[in-house]
């Protein structure tokens, strides 16, 4: 049950990124990223973070997609043309992103064993546990990401201002 | 031991020349001249105070001044020395030197540079002076610099002209190289014996008579070479005859009676090193000969008259180098002696001539001048038969007791030596005889003297443009003229000199004393196997070279005054040989491409341009090139685009990744 | 006690005028008289050195040691030795002629020529003064940035491109010096030359290593100098740089450097590389003579001569000879004086005549003749010419050498052909002959009260040097004591043996002996 | 409150931002804003009183101890509250009045020094995290402030995408960090390391957040945004940019290499070598050839982020206060130089070529002695800071037997000598005749008090650096576990 | 029963697609989608070690890192418009004015 759902939402997972890469469009970009996202809040779920699955979904599928949509839409961006701009970006990225990979995997499968087992249900994180860090060990960092806030705002009411 | 104040010596002309050198510009005339003038008769009048004084000092009689060069345990000081040898050369140079002053005093009279001319004058005797009362090496050396400089200074004396200048630069570099060979002598000296000092020196040779040949060679064969560039001798004579640019006194003091002997003079003072080598010795007596010999044939077909002076100078001055190579030092300082006074003689009769002819110096624009200038003819003469080895004249009596010398000396090319010097000395009456007639006999047949000379200007008109000027008109515009009275009395006195002066070395074999010989045995000794030759065989001699020198008359005469035709159908049948002698058997010109343009050669292209601006500054830039290459290749990373960017972090990060797994940089990390 | 201050006084006194002409107004020649009061007090401050000077004591004397940095342990150290102390005062002599001959040639940015100008006498000086490593380095590296940066603003033509090339000639190898200098810190704690020096005398180091930091040092050092063929900089800066920077750029700082720290930290490592520097320095001494032979600019013909002359001074060096050694400063204190006097007489035919080009001249002498006359006895002194000061130094050099290395020396010795060679042709290029058009048609003085006044000093020198020199040796050997070969007797015994089979003399009265 | 007073300069920071940001939508519109920055020089100069007060702090932690108050840390807010200070003052110089969201960049100028700030405390990897994302944020805006050129939006992109994509390299290898030890608390990552847990994510952990700091400190080979991202941005922006958040990150790389990592300093301490050969060689070839001055500057950025890297791998007390110093003596000099490129070009850039400086010095006399004091400073001549904190890296380096770093390092500055002195040289060669002489404008109060600021720093920390030194040493006692092995050769350990 | 190690792998082959599309992709807005995806892929790896170490600080950061994507995302957007006022184009190829 748990490895069908793992691999039924891993598999939109990577279909959704892959679907991200290939569409020349960018909303449909931005549709395969939504579904990476849900996807991925499955999958949150099935580690036991409910929270997270939750904020995934509502920040992450929710806010900033619609952000991206809705910046796609006021630029009225059209489809890629492909221009060839790099070839330094094929010749030396795709080797780089393709070792990543290798490595990342081999390192993953190759200690496998010191990661043990993830079970339906059995690490359950709900919110109050959440809260409890977040709020006593964590408190400073929860705070000055109001500072980080602050600065998103400045910094898109200064740089997306229309100049006279 | 008395203090003779040997520095005052030399000290009183220095002082001339900054006088006359620092404000001489500004002085009136008669104030220079006077200062010269004292400065040049103070020395002379000490010398004949010192051989008039009391007694005899002890010999040698040191003064020192105090150290000038220190380093360690090694000093040269500033000391002076008196001995015979150095007496004798006191009494040529300061002698010979105030009478030429004197001389000069009439001859530059309307110069421009009057002032310039005494102040190098008096800068001269000053260096001489040092050279010769010199008790080192190395002081020796200041005075032999010294008067190259002097000479330098002097032949560049009307530095206008480019020929003078040249001659002038030539003259140093020529001495230059000679003094190069000074110098290692001096390193050798050094090295072996620790001190300059002649004295040191001496002793310790005398102390080990077993040192013979070896470093002693060395030091007596650069001490050679030095000697060949200060007295013109092969192979770097060349100097000498170009130096004849100079005005004709500087041409009497520095180049015929003082400076040019300073060579043999050194090899005299040092003659214990030379005693030591046969080497250097039989080294010496074949350049001396040779370059007489060689000399001589070049001046029998010269027409200017100072270069025929010239290089009868350095044919006598190959006489000396031979009595010295014979070890006869004695008889090269006696012939020194006596070719002191008839060569400055001549020289000063050729200036008078000149002076006579408004400049001109081509004798075949001279002749017939024996009645318009009778007392310069008159001494010319009493030179002309001195030099030509006429006896009784003083010429004579030197040269026949070098030539007896060198048949008398034991080594294999003794004989030898003598015959080239006999011939030679008949080849010296020849030039001399042909001199003489070509200038004073036959017709005139210069154009008119008022008129400047193509090849050059006028002498008097010669220093630089301020002072054509002011010379031109007050030119001897009136025909030729004896010259005054303050130019003949030192021809005069030099012409009495040279008829008498053989007095002093007259030969025992003709019923003299040789005293001359006796007098310098302390200094500069005849070596023994002179006194086992017998008398007869040194009267036969002397019979012999006066013969010599008669044949040489008689041809001159012939050619030159019975049948003037004479010369050109010979010419014209030797063109090949006559072109050789004429060329000066082109002994410039092949200096002048196996050594001058080489090296202006390499140093130009080679150095100056393949390795100073191809290798090394090439290099420069090569390395330079190369790592702004390497920065442009780096900079093609930056493209600009920004997915390029990404591609270089995304490899280089999995490069990073792959090292931290495999842990490979661990081991490529260098020490 | 003027004694324990002095040498701060005398090394700060420059830079505290720079500060001051940095605040001065621009208007008259108020900068100028300013600067030139700045070093002449220097100067004089700088005659109580040898008026205090012990000359008995070798050592170092006005030392002056305060800590300035704990950790690392750097310190201020200031004293003078024998080595030290003529070259000292030849800076602080040279400068108010430096300032004098810049009197009219530079007209305009006077406040920055004079503050860098000031700057600059207060590295050379401190390098010269400084006993600590660390410090050293400062005035060392110091000393390169005023006169690259006069180069660049005042040079000619090509003042940058002179400038960065002298620069990065001298700069890249001193980097390595650096490493060189922390090693010896890393292993031994401290920057004190005094200490360094019993400490490495104590041994206890790899060898290797101590050739490779000894190596550092010379190079750069060698750079300085420069010793051939490290001189690709040297041409172009003498052309470009302004009078009194050109006159002291070479030389002196990198001799005091190699006899100082080469000699005095590595006397094995000097020697073992000895043989080679013997080679380049003849090499140098005739290829510069050669090359000056080619040259048809006045200033390019003096730099390639301060070359050819600069390497006697290494030869002298490098035979370990106590008369080498003595000659090799004396040479470099000559250098600086009859160097520099011809590069200020050049300048001033430069200001007259807006040319160094010699095939422009002619005749000269005849219009300038004072002018003629100071600079025929500068080149008399430059050829060394005896009584003349550079005879005394390349005496001593060659005669010194010569024992150790015969060929090598009588190699040189034919660079006293050379000289004399170039600088009479150009002393008759520029002065003799027929006068130019453009000597003809422009108009010039004479020198003037100023010039007088700075020339004649120097060429009283030259002759003051050359015929009184024992004055100055004594305190010169008294530094460079200590660096050469003991063993005189062996020296020459070894000599004998290998040229002439002769037995060593026994009265010797040894030469190097001490 | 004893856990506030440990943030304290962060405190003063927000809330002078939060001041500014209220009195900026306060003003009138059209009115100057200059005010607003005399103001924030007012809040970075109390951050900075309280800085330096925390010296009179006990060491310890705050909040649980996710952030520490120690020497380094301390050392570091001091630095960045005085980069801070003097950016403002040279913003203030260069920006017109007209120029628009000036409160916005003052404000942010404050909010990023948060960020760097705390970067320098944190120990715990969120709050690096959150801090790094303040200060990176902050400049990706600052950068694309000068909107009327086309460049500088491009920079900000640049740095942007960029950025982020580091980004998230650094924070896949926190995760991995993560999940090798199950904490991301810095000592407890560091007692987890020492009990032996799966090494290999450990590793490959480390080695991206080396990248993501690497990206950071602009240290080769991911130093490929520097120059473009310098080129564009406005110069007093780059003058902050190129010193203080590159501290910061240094603070952090080394927290986290010396705090977390120490058992693993035989990995990481080859990878920092490669870095700062790689850095300091691409740094200074790169440079030779740009005719752009920033960009040069960018390379020489790149070269002496190589430099630090190199005091890094000494691995020694004396190295971490080698570090420590020679932030300090770039941030001196770098600043000042940027300041009068700044006021040189007059914001918007008029002169950007190497060129257009010809002859500054005949212009104006104090900014370009001003411009070769602080280039002769990077070269690293003596006397100045840039030398005497050079002569202290490679000094740390060669005691810890690093003989061939520090010969590269050292060949490195001389081939550095020339790009710099190309620039002395044109400052003061003569202008050429065709070119258009450009009248500098007189340097206002601000610029002069951040010209003198800069240039005195340089020179005390070169002449008399003795009390920064006394700080960079007490800040590297920070590290006892490593001071004992300083003078041991690299091989031994 | 799921290995852990799956998850890691999952977001690896996510993280490396992410890098891949930034590689790949020409317009600037998908371009950050793909650095968006990248920090999704970091996330899922959190969780996952989180999971095994019974660790909530994993799943905070987690948090943390949606919060800054946010606050990137606005930012980011806002210097895109920027870039496109600018430039009027939206294709990363042609934002290389600065080169060399």
């Amino acid at each position: 049950m748990h490895l069908a759902l793992f691999i039924i939402f891993g598999v939109f997972c990577v279909a959704g990124a892959l679907n991200l890469l290939l569409q020349r469009h960018p909303i449909n970009s931005a549709l395969s990223l939504i579904v990476v996202m849900s996807s991925l809040a499955v999958l949150y779920l099935l580690l036991g973070a409910e929270f997270l699955a939750a904020a995934q979904v509502i920040v992450y599928s929710g806010a900033i997609m619609v952000l991206f949509t809705f910046v796609i839409m006021l630029l009225n961006a059209g489809k890629e043309e492909r221009t060839h701009g790099s070839r330094l970006a094929y010749i030396a990225g795709f080797p780089g992103a393709a070792a990543l990979l290798g490595i990342l995997t081999f390192v993953f499968l190759s200690r496998g064993g010191d990661f043990g087992q993830a079970r339906l249900g059995e690490y359950i994180v709900t919110t109050s546990d959440l809260s409890r860090v977040l709020f006593r060990d964590l408190l400073l960092p929860f705070e000055v990401t109001s500072v980080l806030i602050l600065i998103a705002i400045l910094g898109a009411v200064a740089l997306a201002r229309k100049e006279h | 031991m008395t203090d003779l104040h040997l520095w005052l010596i030399p000290i009183v002309p220095f002082a001339g020349f900054l006088v006359n050198g620092l404000v001489g510009r500004k002085l009136p005339k008669a104030l220079v001249t006077a200062v010269a003038l004292v400065a040049a008769a103070v020395p002379m009048i000490q010398v004949a105070a010192i051989i008039a004084g009391p007694g005899s000092p002890a010999v040698p009689h040191i003064e020192n001044l105090g150290t000038w060069i220190r380093a360690g345990s090694f000093h040269a000081d500033f000391s002076f020395q008196l001995d015979h040898l150095t007496l004798v050369m006191l009494c040529v140079v300061t002698g010979v030197g105030f009478v030429i002053h004197l001389y000069s005093v009439g001859y530059m009279g309307e110069e421009a540079g009057y002032w310039r001319f005494f102040s190098y004058m008096n800068l001269f005797l000053f260096f001489m002076l040092m050279l010769v009362l010199a008790e080192n090496f190395l002081l020796m050396f200041v005075g032999w610099e010294g008067v190259g400089l002097a000479s330098y200074l002097l032949i560049g004396f009307y530095y206008t002209r480019d020929s003078a200048a040249d001659a002038g630069k030539k003259a140093f570099i020529v001495n230059r190289i000679g003094d190069f060979g000074f110098l290692l002598a001096m390193f050798l000296l050094i090295a072996h014996f620790g001190t300059l000092s002649f004295q040191e020196i001496f002793g310790q040779i005398g102390m080990h008579p077993a040192w013979q040949g070896g470093f002693l060679t060395a030091i007596a064969l650069l001490l050679v070479l030095g000697a060949t560039g200060k007295s013109a001798q092969i192979p770097l004579y060349v100097w000498l005859p170009d130096a004849m640019e100079g005005p004709t006194p500087v041409s009497a003091l520095i180049h015929a009676a003082t400076m040019v002997t300073a060579g043999v003079y050194m090899v005299a003072r040092t003659h214990l090193i030379f005693d030591r080598s046969a080497v250097a010795l039989a080294v010496v007596a074949i350049i001396g000969t040779a370059t007489a010999f060689f000399a001589a044939t070049i001046g029998m077909a010269q027409n200017d008259i100072k270069r025929v002076l010239a290089y009868s100078t350095v044919s006598q001055l190959g006489y000396m180098f031979l009595g010295c190579g014979v070890a006869a030092y004695s008889a090269g300082i006696f012939h020194l002696v006596t070719h002191a006074f008839f060569k400055a003689l001549l020289f000063l009769a050729a200036g008078s001539v000149i002076h006579a002819l408004g400049g001109e110096q081509d004798m075949r624009a001279m002749g017939g001048l024996r009645r318009r200038i009778p007392i310069t003819f008159w001494t010319m003469t009493a030179a002309v038969f001195a030099i030509s080895g006429f006896p009784p004249l003083a010429g004579f009596v030197s040269k026949d007791e070098i030539l007896y010398q060198a048949f008398v000396s034991p080594n294999a090319g003794g004989r030898i030596l003598w015959a080239v010097g006999l011939l030679t000395a008949g080849l010296t009456a020849f030039y001399m005889f042909r001199l003489w007639y070509m200038t004073f006999f036959g017709e005139y047949r210069g154009a008119h003297s008022e008129e400047p000379t193509e090849h050059g200007a006028p002498v008097h008109a010669r220093s630089d443009t301020k002072l054509v000027l002011e010379a031109e008109p007050a030119g001897h515009g009136h025909g030729v003229h004896e010259s005054p009275w303050v130019m003949l009395i030192p021809l005069i006195i030099l012409a009495v000199l040279s008829v008498i002066g053989g007095a002093m070395g007259w030969p025992e074999a003709l019923g003299g004393t040789n005293w001359f010989a006796h007098f310098l045995a302390n200094g500069a000794p005849r070596t023994s196997h002179a006194a086992a030759a017998d008398k007869g065989l040194e009267a036969v001699l002397a019979i012999v070279s006066t013969l010599v020198a008669l044949a040489g008359w008689f041809v001159a005469h012939l050619m030159y005054y019975a049948k003037p035709e004479l010369p050109e159908r010979l010419t014209a049948r030797m063109h090949a040989l006559y072109a050789l002698v004429a060329n000066k058997y082109w002994v410039d010109q092949i200096y002048g491409a196996l050594i001058v343009a080489p090296v202006l050669f390499i140093a130009r292209y080679l150095l100056g341009g393949l390795i100073d601006r191809g290798i090394i500054d090439g290099g420069t830039l090569t390395a330079g090139y190369t790592a702004q290459g390497i920065g442009a290749l780096l900079a093609r990373i930056q493209s600009g685009n920004i997915r390029s960017y990404a591609g270089w972090l995304a490899l280089f990060a999995a490069l990073m990744l792959a090292a931290a797994w495999f842990g490979w940089i661990t081991q490529f990390l260098p020490r | 006690m003027l004694n324990d201050s002095i040498l701060t006084w005398i090394t700060f006194m420059p830079a505290a005028g720079a500060v001051v002409v940095a605040l001065l107004p621009r208007k008259g020649r108020v900068i100028q008289w300013f600067s030139l009061l700045v070093t002449l007090v220097t100067f004089v401050l700088s005659l109580h050195l040898p008026a205090h000077f012990d000359y008995a004591q070798h050592g170092f004397q006005f030392e002056e040691n305060h800590p300035w940095i704990s950790s690392p342990a750097i310190h201020y150290h200031l004293g003078i030795d024998g080595l030290s102390l003529w070259l000292v005062l030849l800076t602080t002599f040279l400068a108010p002629i430096g300032v004098l001959v810049s009197w009219r040639a530079i007209k305009a940015r006077t406040k920055e020529f004079y503050f860098l100008f000031l700057l600059q006498q207060t590295a050379m000086i401190g390098v010269f003064v400084s006993l600590d490593l660390f410090l050293y380095y400062g005035f060392w590296e110091l000393s390169l940035v005023p006169m690259a940066v006069l180069i660049a603003m005042f040079g000619r033509n090509r003042g940058p491109q002179a400038a960065l090339k002298f620069f990065l000639y001298t700069f890249l190898p001193s980097a390595l010096f650096l490493v060189a200098i922390i090693w010896l810190y890393a292993k031994t704690g401290t920057f004190d030359f005094v200490e360094l020096q019993s400490r490495l005398a104590g041994g206890g180091f790899a060898p290797e290593a101590l050739a490779w930091v000894s190596l550092a040092f010379l190079v750069a050092f060698a750079v300085k100098v420069p010793v051939f063929p490290l001189h690709g900089w040297l041409a172009d800066a003498i052309q470009e740089a302004p009078t009194a920077m050109a006159m002291v750029i070479a030389g002196k700082l990198g001799l005091y450097s190699i006899l100082r720290f080469n000699l005095g930290l590595f006397p094995v490592q000097a020697r073992a590389i000895a043989p080679l520097m013997i080679v380049v320095a003849v090499v140098g001494l005739l290829y510069g003579a050669l090359v000056a032979l080619a040259q048809s600019d006045m200033r390019r013909l003096i730099a390639y001569s301060i070359l050819s002359h600069l390497s006697f001074c290494t030869l002298g060096i490098f035979c370990f000879a106590l008369a080498g050694l003595n000659g090799a400063v004396y040479q470099t204190i000559n250098e600086g004086l009859t160097g520099g006097a011809l590069l200020v007489l050049v300048s001033l035919i430069y200001e007259r005549y807006d040319t160094c080009d010699m095939s422009m001249f002619g005749g000269l002498a005849g219009k300038l003749p004072m002018l003629a006359t100071l600079y025929v006895i500068t080149s008399l002194a430059l050829v060394g010419l005896p009584l003349f000061n550079g005879f005394v130094g390349e005496f001593l050099v060659l005669s010194g050498g010569f024992p150790v290395h015969p060929g090598w020396v009588a190699a040189a010795t034919v660079g006293v052909i050379l000289s004399a060679s170039y600088m009479l042709w150009m002393v008759q290029r520029i002065f003799y002959g027929r006068q130019s058009s453009l000597v003809v048609h422009r108009p010039a003085l004479d020198l003037n009260a100023r010039e007088h006044i700075m020339l004649w000093p120097m060429a009283v020198l030259m002759l003051a040097m050359g015929v009184l020199s024992p004055y100055w040796i004594k305190g010169i050997e008294t530094g460079v004591g200590g660096l050469a070969n003991a063993p005189a007797a062996t020296a020459r015994a070894t000599f004998d043996a290998a040229h002439h089979g002769q037995p060593a003399r026994t009265e010797a009265v040894s030469m190097e002996k001490q | 409150m004893n856990d506030a007073l440990r943030i304290l300069p962060e405190i003063v920071l927000v809330i002078a931002g939060v001041v500014l940001m209220l009195a900026d939508a306060m003003m009138a519109k059209q009115s100057s804003r200059k005010p607003l920055g005399w103001l924030a020089v007012v809040g970075a100069l109390a951050a900075l009183a309280a800085s330096l007060w925390q010296y009179e702090l006990p060491p310890g932690t705050a909040y649980f101890g996710v952030v520490q108050t120690d020497a380094f840390s301390v050392f570091f807010h001091v630095l960045i509250a005085c980069i801070v200070l003097v950016s403002l003052l040279i913003t203030i110089d260069a920006v017109k009045d007209s120029t628009e969201g000036l409160g916005e960049l003052f404000a942010l100028m404050l909010f990023g020094a948060v960020g760097m700030m705390f970067m320098s405390g944190a120990t715990e990897l969120l709050l690096v995290f959150v801090a790094l994302e303040i200060s990176s944020i902050s400049t990706y805006i600052m950068a694309g402030f000068r909107r009327k050129s086309a460049k500088s939006p491009e920079s900000a992109l640049k740095y942007f995408l960029l950025g982020s994509f580091a980004t998230a390299f650094f924070l896949y290898g926190i995760a991995l960090i993560f999940g090798a030890t199950g904490t991301t608390r810095i000592e407890a990552i560091a007692a987890a390391v020492g009990a032996g847990n799966t090494p290999a994510l450990i590793y490959v952990g480390l080695a991206m957040i080396i990248i993501g700091l690497g990206f950071k400190v602009s240290a080769a080979p991911f130093h490929v945004w520097t120059p473009d991202v310098y080129e564009g941005a406005p110069s007093p922006v780059v003058a902050l940019m190129s010193t203080g958040p590159k501290a910061a990150a240094f603070a952090v790389l080394l927290r986290i290499a010396y705090g977390a990592f120490p058992l693993l300093h035989t990995h990481w301490v080859p990878a920092l070598w490669w870095l700062a050969v790689l850095s300091m060689t691409i740094g200074n070839l790169g440079a030779l050839r740009q005719r752009n001055v920033k960009r040069m500057l960018a390379y020489s950025s790149i070269a002496h982020a190589g430099y630090l890297l190199v005091a890094f791998t000494a691995l020694s007390a004396e190295g971490i206060a080698a570090a420590s110093f020679y932030a300090v003596s770039y941030a001196a000099m770098n600043v000042g130089i940027f300041a009068v490129i700044s006021h040189a070009g007059e914001y918007d850039d008029r002169l950007t070529l190497i060129d257009d400086y010809r002859g500054l010095a005949y212009r104006s006399p104090l900014l370009g002695g001003a411009m070769a004091f602080f280039l002769i400073s990077l070269i690293g001549i003596p006397f100045t800071g840039g030398f005497f904190g050079k002569f202290y890296v490679f000094a740390a380096a060669l005691h810890s037997g690093l003989v061939w770093l520090t010969i590269i390092g050292l060949i490195n500055s001389g081939i550095a000598a020339y790009y710099y002195l190309r620039v002395v040289t044109a400052v003061y060669s003569r202008p050429a005749e065709a070119s258009p002489v450009m009248a500098v404008p007189r340097p206002s109060m601000p610029l002069l008090l951040a010209l003198f600021l800069t240039a005195a720093a340089t020179l005390v920390l070169g002449i008399v650096p003795t009390g920064v030194l006394a700080r960079a040493r007490q800040a590297a006692q920070t590290y006892p576990a490593f001071s004992q092995t300083a003078g041991t050769p690299l091989s031994e350990r | 029963m799921v290995p852990t190690s799956y998850y890691l792998v999952l977001s690896a082959i996510l993280f490396s697609i992410g890098v891949a599309a930034f590689l790949v992709k020409r317009n600037i807005i998908t371009v950050f989608m793909s650095i968006e995806l990248m920090l999704n892929a970091v996330n899922l790896t959190f969780v996952a070690f989180s999971r095994q170490w019974h660790q909530v600080s994993g799943q905070i950061f987690v948090f943390f890192v949606m919060v800054v994507a946010a606050a990137e995302a606005a930012v980011g957007l806002a210097i895109i418009i920027a870039v496109f006022r600018a430039r009027n184009t939206l294709n990363v190829d042609q934002i290389d004015l600065m080169k060399l």
